[in-house]
């Protein structure tokens, strides 16, 4: 169990350092929609229902869907 | 040069939390308020799920003030991009049948799902936040796949001032009643029954119409020009 | 007794309910934020005598105070939302005729949603109920600075917002620190048990909250943010910024310092800080040609004295502090509300272009002119009592480090009076000498000449503050009787 | 392993915040600096939950008879996490909204080639 967490932790850090890396804000995006989904599971792991619900609802879905809008009415390449 | 300073200045943060972590360990109970709520919630506020009854009762006035704060957001992105001005209408695309019926089947599901979410607040995980959002992602659904339906600005803007209005009121009936702000005036029921926990229904239900239409709203100017 | 809770209840209801009333006729939304100011301001003047006596102490929802969100109207608390209704209803009568262009119904809930969020932050009694109430002061100002959608408007609330959000997520982490050490979000609370762990734990969580609320106060190396959004602003919008926006971000760090931390070890870096925020204000002041971002600078300054005044740390000091808070408060929005009109007619932000405004505006100038004197430290304006206190003040600690201390505000003062002269001489004895009178709307003039005669009525008699300032003062120094008020 | 057991979750959290603020200082593009934002946010809400963790513990609520209250986690943190999600999504739709303002009157969102304002 703490190596899956383990390892689930590492593929967020991951993701946030991608978020960074990435030139292309739509991939960067991702990686963001990517760091807040494994937050959502680690959410669950640590016993809260409810913020993992939010989290997943608020933080991956309609976050990702607002900057998706965004970088569609302004520029795609950093 | 500067990523360096930059790395460095991380680091001196870094090490001063990560030095006053080392007083607080994890998994180890280290809260006096929390057990308080644990013990006390049930008898208290008659809601099971002990995180909503944090949420809209010990801490509602909290709650409040994220309402507004979501509230604020809605107003201050329509008032900074209602000044642009509408250029040529562009021609809208229909999509194709099978998606558009499918968004438009899709749509009551999902409304019904987010009403399920905030009645049952107070039983299960869930609640008002989370079932505005699940609203509000199926009105972008619908905006996605029928490009040409909109929202009724009108009724968005009464619904969620409605909703804002019904929070502040039922907490001044609480201080008419009790002289407490926000005080859970109502009979609280049997705990673990949809009709319990006195006001925390009722505000979740309206924080959900206040969130869903507030974040339909986001979507809608935002989209708005985009076509 | 007035319950405090109406203070913010009933502004916020006014706040929530103004689209119902845009429903019915759109004429009558601008007059909803006087009139909710107007019911706080009496609310407000009610309460001091009680406060004064005891403070009051609301628990909300009817739990015992650890356990609930509770409410502390110290006469400090009750000082500031008398600021800031006063304040908010003279600036809010001067937009009824000023805002014409944009979204107005969406300006006039912004502006008393701005006031109701600072009206929380100073009688809140919960740490984390602080932060959310700060959060609606932020944010609705980073609105209110762009809601024109202009260019320079724009701009300068991206980076505003982008700065204090970084502040309040270093708010957030602190928050999480002080909870993970003693488990309460209580302010009292916290304060009783702060002792019990050691110096080093405490460090970082203060630190953390003096940068993070610092963001807003606009102290030294944070302050980059504020002369663009005060500048781009409308009259209004930076008239009630730099009244009362960055006042809040001041208060907050002293309840955290004094209360909270009951840190008296960390004032001598508020003094240090106080003094480079001061000097480097009243500097880059000097060296402007645009009257409003002079004026925005000279916020920056007025900070930093009023920060050293909290950080002298003795009783007359920190009612000296408070006195020029309610100084600056008064005498910018009087500067600002009268360069609202100039700029308006002029049609340029440049000293040069306000040329002979003393005969085609005269009240205005008249304003602008006593503003100017107050701010500087002329007696008989309420500039004078308050900076004589804090001299004073400094001077009875009687260290030979504060007399340096003093001749560096002093020098601040200078630095001040210079460039507030240079406006005044482009206002009287420039330009051209034609006497065109322009018309203003009598709703501008009513609050220029309260604030006129509130600004020259305290300034000869400051004896009417002294016993709610002596009493705020107290209440900041006296924790114990804080911590006893709210759990017995 | 026991390093592992006690600290992995403040390990994620403290990454993501340093991660955001590190992207805050070091790019110049509006939209990333607000990405940046969004991890830290991210970051801080994992560090709020997870300091509320008990071990073996359950989740707070009594949805089933014989949930023992002394095993469940602290439900404080959790409500204040809640509100701040709500506001992170506040202050991320007004930081939008500002950028796509500002694409429109500039042309570009690099932070750098905008400064009209100076001194």
């Amino acid at each position: 169990m703490m190596i899956f967490i383990a390892f689930l932790v590492f593929v967020m850090l991951v993701a946030a350092i991608y978020a960074c890396i990435f030139t292309d804000l739509l991939n960067a995006v991702i990686a963001c929609c990517v760091v807040s989904l494994i937050a959502a599971i680690l959410f669950y792991f640590l016993q809260a229902p409810d913020v993992a619900m939010a989290e997943a609802s608020i933080g991956a879905a309609l976050v990702t869907a607002i900057f998706v809008i965004a970088i569609r009415r302004t520029k795609r390449e950093e | 040069m500067k990523r360096i300073i930059i790395l460095i200045l991380l680091a001196i943060i870094a090490l001063g939390i990560g030095l006053s972590f080392t007083k607080i360990p994890f998994a180890v109970p280290k809260t006096k308020v929390g057990s308080y709520y644990i013990d006390k919630g049930i008898d208290q506020t008659g809601a099971v799920n002990i995180v909503t009854s944090v949420v809209l009762n010990y801490r509602a006035f909290d709650t409040l003030g994220e309402v507004t704060i979501l509230f604020i957001a809605a107003l201050g992105l329509g008032a900074i991009l209602a000044t642009v001005k509408k250029k040529t209408k562009k021609e809208i695309i229909p999509s194709s049948l099978i998606l558009s019926t499918g968004c438009k089947f899709l749509f009551p599901f999902i409304l019904i799902f987010g009403v399920y979410m905030f009645l049952h607040g107070h039983l299960t995980p869930g609640g008002g936040f989370q079932g505005g959002a699940i609203i509000a992602s199926g009105f972008l659904l619908v905006y996605l796949g029928c490009q040409e339906r909109r929202l009724n600005e009108r009724a968005l803007k009464a619904t969620e001032t409605l909703a804002g209005l019904i929070f502040v009121i039922i907490g001044f009936l609480g201080l008419a009643v009790s002289g407490y702000f926000l005080f859970n005036f109502l009979p609280k029921g049997i705990p673990n029954t949809l009709l319990s926990a006195g006001i925390i229904p009722i505000i979740y239900i309206a924080i959900g119409f206040k969130v869903g239409s507030e974040l339909a709203g986001i979507i809608d100017a935002l989209i708005e020009e985009s076509e | 007794m007035v319950n405090p809770i109406l203070l913010i209840a009933v502004p916020l209801a006014f706040a929530f309910s103004i689209p119902l009333f845009g429903f019915i006729s759109k004429r009558i939304v601008k007059f909803i934020p006087p009139i909710a100011m107007l019911f706080n301001l009496v609310i407000s003047f009610t309460l001091i005598p009680e406060v004064i006596k005891k403070p009051i102490v609301v628990s909300l929802g009817g739990f015992p105070p650890p356990f609930c969100i509770n409410l502390f109207a110290g006469p400090t608390g009750i000082l500031f939302s008398c600021l800031i209704a006063l304040v908010g209803f003279l600036v809010s009568i001067y937009a009824l005729d000023y805002i014409k262009e944009g979204a107005k119904e969406k300006y006039h809930m912004l502006y008393l949603l701005l006031l109701t969020g600072a009206t929380g932050v100073v009688l809140t009694g919960d740490i984390f109920n602080l932060f959310v109430f700060f959060e609606i002061l932020c944010i609705s100002s980073y609105a209110l600075v762009a809601y024109l959608g202009n260019k320079a408007g724009v701009e300068s609330a991206s980076k505003y917002l982008i700065q204090g959000s970084l502040g309040s997520a270093f708010i957030l982490i602190a928050i999480a620190l002080l909870y993970g050490q003693f488990g309460t979000l209580n302010m009292a609370d916290i304060a009783r048990n702060i002792h019990s762990a050691s110096p080093i734990h405490l460090f970082v969580p203060l630190v953390l909250f003096i940068t993070g609320l610092g963001v807003e106060a606009a102290i030294f190396p944070l302050n980059a943010w504020l002369p663009d959004a005060h500048s781009s602003a409308p009259a209004t919008v930076s008239a009630i910024l730099s009244a009362i926006a960055i006042k809040i971000g001041i208060y907050a760090i002293a309840r955290v310092v004094f209360t909270i931390f009951g840190a008296s070890n960390m004032l001598l870096f508020l003094v240090l800080l106080g003094l480079l925020t001061l000097l480097v204000g009243e500097l880059s002041a000097f060296s402007q040609n645009n009257v409003k971002r002079m004026l925005a600078y000279s916020s920056i300054g007025q900070i930093g004295l009023i920060l050293f005044a909290f950080g002298i740390g003795t009783n007359y000091a920190i009612a000296g502090g408070l006195f020029q808070l309610i100084t600056h408060a008064l005498s910018k929005s009087l500067l600002f509300l009268a360069t609202g009109y100039m700029i308006y007619q002029a049609g340029s932000m440049e000293i040069s272009s306000l040329e002979g405004m003393g005969k085609k505006m005269p009240l205005f100038s008249l304003g602008f002119t006593i503003g100017a004197f107050s701010l500087i430290g002329l007696p008989p304006f309420i500039g004078f009592p308050s900076k004589f206190l804090i001299v004073r003040s400094a001077l009875e600690r009687q260290s030979s480090l504060y007399t340096v201390f003093i001749g560096i505000v002093l020098l601040g003062t200078v630095i001040e009076a210079a460039y507030l002269f240079k406006v005044i001489q482009a206002l009287y004895f420039k330009g051209s000498m034609e006497e065109t009178k322009i018309e203003v709307p009598i709703s501008a003039l009513i609050p220029v000449v309260i604030l006129i005669l509130l600004i020259i009525g305290i300034g000869v008699y400051p004896q009417i503050l002294t016993g709610i300032l002596n009493s705020s003062s107290l209440e900041f120094l006296d924790r114990i009787k804080y911590i006893q008020g709210v759990l017995g | 392993m026991s390093f592992l057991n006690n600290y992995i979750y403040y390990i994620g959290a403290f990454g993501l915040v340093f991660v955001g603020l590190y992207i805050l200082l070091i790019k110049h593009n509006l939209i990333k600096m607000i990405i940046g934002l969004t991890i830290m946010n991210t970051g801080v809400n994992l560090l709020l939950v997870s300091l509320g963790y008990i071990k073996k513990g359950t989740a707070p609520i009594f949805s089933k008879p014989g949930l023992i209250p002394n095993s469940m986690v602290d439900p404080t943190v959790q409500a204040l996490v809640l509100t701040t999600i709500v506001i992170g999504v506040a202050v991320l739709a007004m930081a939008l909204s500002l950028a796509i303002r500002l694409y429109q009157h500039y042309g570009t969102l690099d932070m750098r080639k905008i400064k009209e304002q100076r001194w």
